[in-house]
């Protein structure tokens, strides 16, 4: 359709795919998607922990309900949701940090004469390092997850 | 269909162009009028885009009398770097105008740069006896034109039709009536109406393709005001600025040289001092280019093996990477973006290069036209203030003083009229010139092919040094380059066609170069940026005179007007 | 509201999330064992100790007050209809106040209701 | 000599349903831009083309296209700083398409006007009658300057992801200008700028991609500005009220400044 042609906007591809574009861009994307993912989970997760009530229709603790949902969810696929979730959770937090601080203008640095080439302030070295190491800690803290889930460490 | 004239626009000011004079003049007009005229400025391209933000090195203006300047000296100077062919009342009204348009452009939000104490910096340029150039880095056009164009937006009273691209001047009896333009975007052909006009529509540079211009400074706007009926002036004077960047002749600001780089040939000579003893490197453009195609000539420049063109170098390195960096930082970005060159390292290949037509559309000392309600201003009008030779840091500055006067000039006259009313013949007539004329012209030549004809001719006989023979022939050329069937346009349709715009350029181009090359063939004699082999003196007694080109059906005829000499008698120039 | 009030809140329980998740992550594997954290007998003690329970509703109200207004964000630059602005408006705060119910109801009666088998 | 292998994007909303790219050889010279070789074409293969240039040295702003996926200005991308044997030119994204690479910046010029890009002040006889320049240090002149390059050619917010689905958010281009003004020591208007953008669709739609920063051709950093900015419209206070821009020089330091008119400067 011409119509659509013309109007040339990105849409939501504008947020899911930051391909050709910086690093930070990347971690834009997964700030969001890993932001949805963890909502959807607290979202289940408020309704597997009211089994400890009963659930929906419980009047108070329950062992048996409770020891129900553990039949459900304390298993390789509840448990691997649970790995990919850290992964999530943590990256978001991680990130989410230096979005925070960033958004104060606190960890940029400050504008300067500028010279040619030009590097982007925002894109500092500083910047790209934190979401290294929002990465880096979400891979961690995923590595334990799975050793405390699958090997019974912990 | 393509060319179906839609409807008649109405405004009251009605600028063509929106370069720096096109907006001074759309601010002024606004302000003096407390918001109450309807400003429209008609533009080929969109706002902003214009190639006044490609100027560079600074604007001149008398800011310190304390410390030693004076408007006598900036009027003196102006003059003598105009080889005396200026007119010297509107020298001296430009130069008391000046002071002020620098501290109204700085209350508007300029960023000049600053001395240390905060206030406004000065430096020196070509020509001048004082520095008095006033800079924001090096991108002084640039921000002239975002100050205004963001200043302009505060104004409701101003109306831009972007990429609008108008055709022809409509008059009646003598008197303005509106313009003709394509709106590009739907194609449609549309009249807009106005009490007052001002043409502001630059130059015409892209008569040359190694030109410090951008592509769109073809001379729509002096060619439209021919076929108006009035004269150009002075077109033979065209500046060659003494450093175009190879290969593509981007400009390398005169700035370069105020802040200490000079100019070497192929023995690593500083041959200016040969040529300008006491100004050297900062002798007048014409000096400089002269100096600097004798050099090639006499076989001490270089080669470049891409595009064959002679150059010589320009070298930044006694200025220092620091302060190339802070106050020459977009020449610093162009030479190792464009040429892969870092200045403070290695020398510049320059070339004298097409830089400004000091000719224009004849105006009196107020931008008036000979048409009633019609005025012109900036580099597309020829007041004169520039000569044979115009002074560098003098164009943005002519363009802020003549936009201002001209802005508030066309509103009294537009606050006193009744509304405009319509001229349906000529309208038609131009309706059928460009639609049935052009666009479903017919024709084997390939018109770029025409214009790269024109732009080779005007390289090799109408460049920095001419003679009557290459004049001559180059006339001929001209005439018989204008009757090739170039005139049809492959592109069909109706939306951005930017193939008819591009007809419309070259045909306008044939025009003013014939104009060009016909005055200059005719002044025998060297005066400024016109240096004739055949006649290599200044030739006071027959030729202090502004030579006047008129456009009729007959084709062109000569004319002359005199100079107006106030306080600074002709004497020979030494720099 | 000023949108910065409400990116305040946003970033306000963005870094009690993450001290909060933290210390929450840390009880699931971390300090106890993992097995020994689920059990029916260790959440009990929680729920029944006033400090852990009162650190279970406030992860609770954070998570979500975060976890909506991000969506919100997200809705927001989606469509900028007048009416779905309206709606995104309604069903955040709904969204939020009844889930926030949800979870304190299992807060509530886990705290003080009768245990069953 | 080589050629090149240049595929445009060609799009006439009057004829055709979908883009499509058509291949046009143009023989390689050194040091040939992306605009060289579309205009190569036009010239002397399709007349038909249509695009927007003008300065064609990254001044003003015209030729801003997608080249190899990526917003840049044509006249600023050398074709042998590209990656593959191809070059692809498609318009910018996020813009309506006119026709084939030109865009309709229509609404981008109208944010650019919204977010008040003018110096405000209190002393408007002053502002429009001037007696001299309002002070500036040129340290302070330096935290403005980089804001000030923006030639406004639309490759930022066609970069934006925010942009991409949110058609009232000004856009990485005027809010950095919203900056540029505001932490100008001359401007008083910052309490206007930050009341117009502290509002559902305004500065806070924006979530540092940084992709703006990243595509910009001239060093602006859209996104630096836009971050420092958020800080004071968190404070909902603007750095100066009115009344509080520099002063002129006249009535602010000695009418003979120290130095000389030349010897320092930005």
């Amino acid at each position: 359709m011409a119509k659509a042609a013309a109007k040339n906007k990105r849409g939501i591809a504008g947020w899911l795919n930051p391909y050709h574009y910086n690093a930070e861009r990347w971690a834009y994307t997964f700030q969001r998607v890993t932001g949805v993912a963890v909502l959807l989970y607290v979202l289940g997760h408020l309704g597997d922990t009211s089994f400890f009530v009963g659930g929906p229709t419980g009047t108070g603790p329950s062992a048996s309900s409770w020891a129900f949902i553990g039949t459900v969810f304390e298993n390789t696929f509840g448990h691997t949701i649970l790995v990919l979730l850290v992964l999530a959770l943590v990256f978001h937090g991680v990130n989410g940090i230096r979005l925070v601080l960033s958004e104060f203008g606190l960890i940029l640095r400050k504008p300067s004469a500028i010279e040619f080439p030009y590097k982007p302030k925002a894109l500092a070295s500083g910047q790209r390092a934190l979401i290294y190491v929002g990465i880096a800690t979400a891979v961690l803290s995923a590595i334990w997850t799975y050793l405390v889930l699958f090997e019974g460490m912990g | 269909m393509v060319g179906k004239l839609v409807e008649a626009l109405r405004h009251d000011v009605v600028i063509v162009g929106s370069g720096i004079a096109g907006l001074r003049a759309a601010i002024e007009a606004s302000r003096v009028s407390d918001g109450k005229l309807d400003v429209a400025v008609v533009t080929k391209l969109q706002a902003m885009r214009s190639h006044s933000v490609s100027a560079e090195g600074g604007t001149a203006a008398v800011l310190y009398p304390e410390l030693g300047d004076s408007l006598d000296s900036h009027a003196f100077d102006t003059v003598k770097g105009s080889d005396y062919l200026a007119d010297q009342d509107a020298v001296e009204r430009f130069v008391r105008e000046m002071p002020g348009e620098i501290y109204q452009l700085e209350h508007w939000g300029l960023p000049w740069s600053r001395r240390e104490d905060g206030r406004i910096a000065q430096r020196w340029f070509g020509g001048y006896s004082y520095p008095r150039a006033t800079f924001a880095e090096d991108k002084v056009g640039f921000f002239e034109m975002q100050t205004l164009y963001d200043t302009a937006t505060r104004y409701g009273g101003i109306h831009f039709y972007q990429e609008w691209f108008v055709t022809s001047i409509l008059t009646e009896g003598g008197e303005f009536r509106g313009v003709t333009a394509i709106d590009m975007k739907t194609g449609s052909f549309v009249q807009i109406l106005g009490k007052a006009g001002i043409i502001a529509t630059g130059g015409s540079g892209r008569l040359y393709s190694f030109a410090t211009y951008a592509y769109s400074s073809t001379p729509d706007g002096m060619a439209t005001a021919l076929r108006a009926g009035i004269p150009l002036k002075d077109m033979e004077f065209i500046q060659f600025h003494p450093s175009g960047l190879i290969p593509s002749g981007i400009l390398i600001t005169e700035a370069v040289r105020g802040e200490g780089g000079v100019l070497v040939n192929k023995d690593g000579e500083r041959f200016m001092k040969r040529y300008a003893p006491a100004k050297l490197d900062l002798a007048s453009r014409d000096v400089v280019s002269r100096a600097m195609m004798t050099e090639i000539e006499e076989g001490r420049g270089f080669k470049d093996q891409a595009t064959g063109l002679d150059y010589l170098h320009l070298d930044l390195s006694p200025i220092g990477d620091e302060k190339i960096k802070s106050r020459l930082s977009q020449i610093r970005e162009i030479a190792i973006k464009f040429r892969g060159i870092d200045p403070a390292e290695k020398p510049l290949p320059v070339r004298p290069v097409c830089h400004y037509v000091m000719g224009g559309i004849d105006v009196d000392i107020d931008g008036a036209t000979r048409i009633r309600g019609l005025w012109a201003a900036g580099e597309a009008a020829c007041v004169s203030i520039n000569g044979a030779n115009r002074l560098g840091a003098n164009s943005t500055a002519e363009c802020l003083v003549w936009g201002k006067f001209t802005g508030a000039e066309a509103a009294r006259y537009a606050a006193g009229k009744g509304a405009a009313s319509t001229v349906g013949e000529q309208v038609q007539l131009e309706e059928k010139r460009i639609f049935d004329g052009i666009f479903h012209g017919k024709g084997g030549t390939n018109p770029y092919e025409i214009r790269d004809s024109l732009q080779r001719l005007m390289a090799k006989d109408v460049f920095v040094y001419r003679t009557a023979d290459g004049l001559s022939e180059a006339l001929r050329t001209i005439r018989e380059l204008k009757t090739k069937d170039f005139l049809h346009c492959e592109d069909r349709s109706r939306v951005y066609n930017t193939n008819l715009n591009d007809v419309l350029e070259v045909e306008s181009m044939l025009i003013v170069a014939e104009v060009v090359i016909a005055g200059a063939l005719a002044r025998t004699e060297s005066r400024g940026a016109h240096a004739r082999r055949d006649f290599p003196k200044r030739d006071d007694k027959n030729w202090l005179k502004h030579t006047l080109a008129f456009w009729g059906p007959d084709g062109l005829r000569l004319d002359y007007s005199k100079v107006t000499i106030t306080k600074y008698q002709p004497t020979e120039r030494h720099y | 509201m000023r949108e910065s009030r409400l990116m305040l809140l946003q970033y306000v329980t963005a870094l009690l999330a993450v001290a909060l998740v933290s210390i929450h992550l840390m009880m699931q594997g971390v300090i106890l064992p993992y097995d020994t954290a689920i059990s029916f007998n260790n959440m009990l003690s929680i729920y029944r100790n006033a400090v852990t329970a009162v650190f279970l509703e406030a992860l609770l109200l954070v998570v979500l007050v975060h976890g909506f207004n991000g969506l919100r964000i997200i809705l927001y630059e989606l469509r900028q209809t007048k009416p779905w602005t309206t709606w995104v408006d309604v069903v955040t705060v709904a969204a939020v106040i009844g889930t926030v119910a949800y979870g304190t109801r299992t807060v509530i009666l886990a705290a003080f209701g009768v245990v069953s088998a | 000599m080589t050629d090149v292998r240049l595929l445009v994007q060609r799009f006439d909303p009057f004829k055709d349903e979908e883009p499509r790219l058509v291949e046009y050889k143009v023989p390689k010279r050194e040091g040939m831009t992306v605009l060289d070789a579309i205009l190569y074409a036009r010239d002397y293969v399709d007349h038909s083309i249509a695009l927007r240039f003008s300065c064609r040295q990254a001044s003003c702003g015209s030729c801003g296209m997608k080249i190899n996926g990526r917003p840049r200005l044509a006249c600023y991308t050398q074709v042998d700083e590209l990656a593959g044997e191809k070059v692809v030119a498609q318009p910018m994204e996020n813009f309506a398409i006119i026709r084939d690479l030109v865009t309709d910046l229509g609404s981008f010029f109208e944010k650019h006007a919204e977010v008040v890009p003018q110096l405000v002040r209190s002393d408007l006889q002053e502002q429009e009658h001037p007696t001299s320049e309002y002070v500036m240090k040129p340290e302070e002149l330096t935290r403005v300057l980089q804001f000030t390059y923006c030639i406004k050619c639309g490759l930022c917010t066609s970069s934006c992801p925010t942009v991409a689905t949110d058609s009232e958010f000004p856009g990485p281009q005027a809010l950095a200008q919203a900056y540029r003004y505001t932490a100008d020591v001359r401007d008083e208007g910052g309490d206007g700028r930050i009341a117009i953008l502290d509002t559902p669709h305004g500065i806070w739609r924006c979530h540092f991609a940084g992709s703006c920063s990243y595509v910009c051709p001239k060093g602006v950093d859209p996104a630096l500005g836009i971050q420092l900015l958020k800080r004071h419209v968190m404070s909902g206070h603007a750095p100066r009220k009115a009344g509080e821009g520099s002063p002129t020089a006249k009535a602010g330091i000695p009418a003979h400044g120290p130095g000389s008119g030349s010897s320092s400067g930005g």
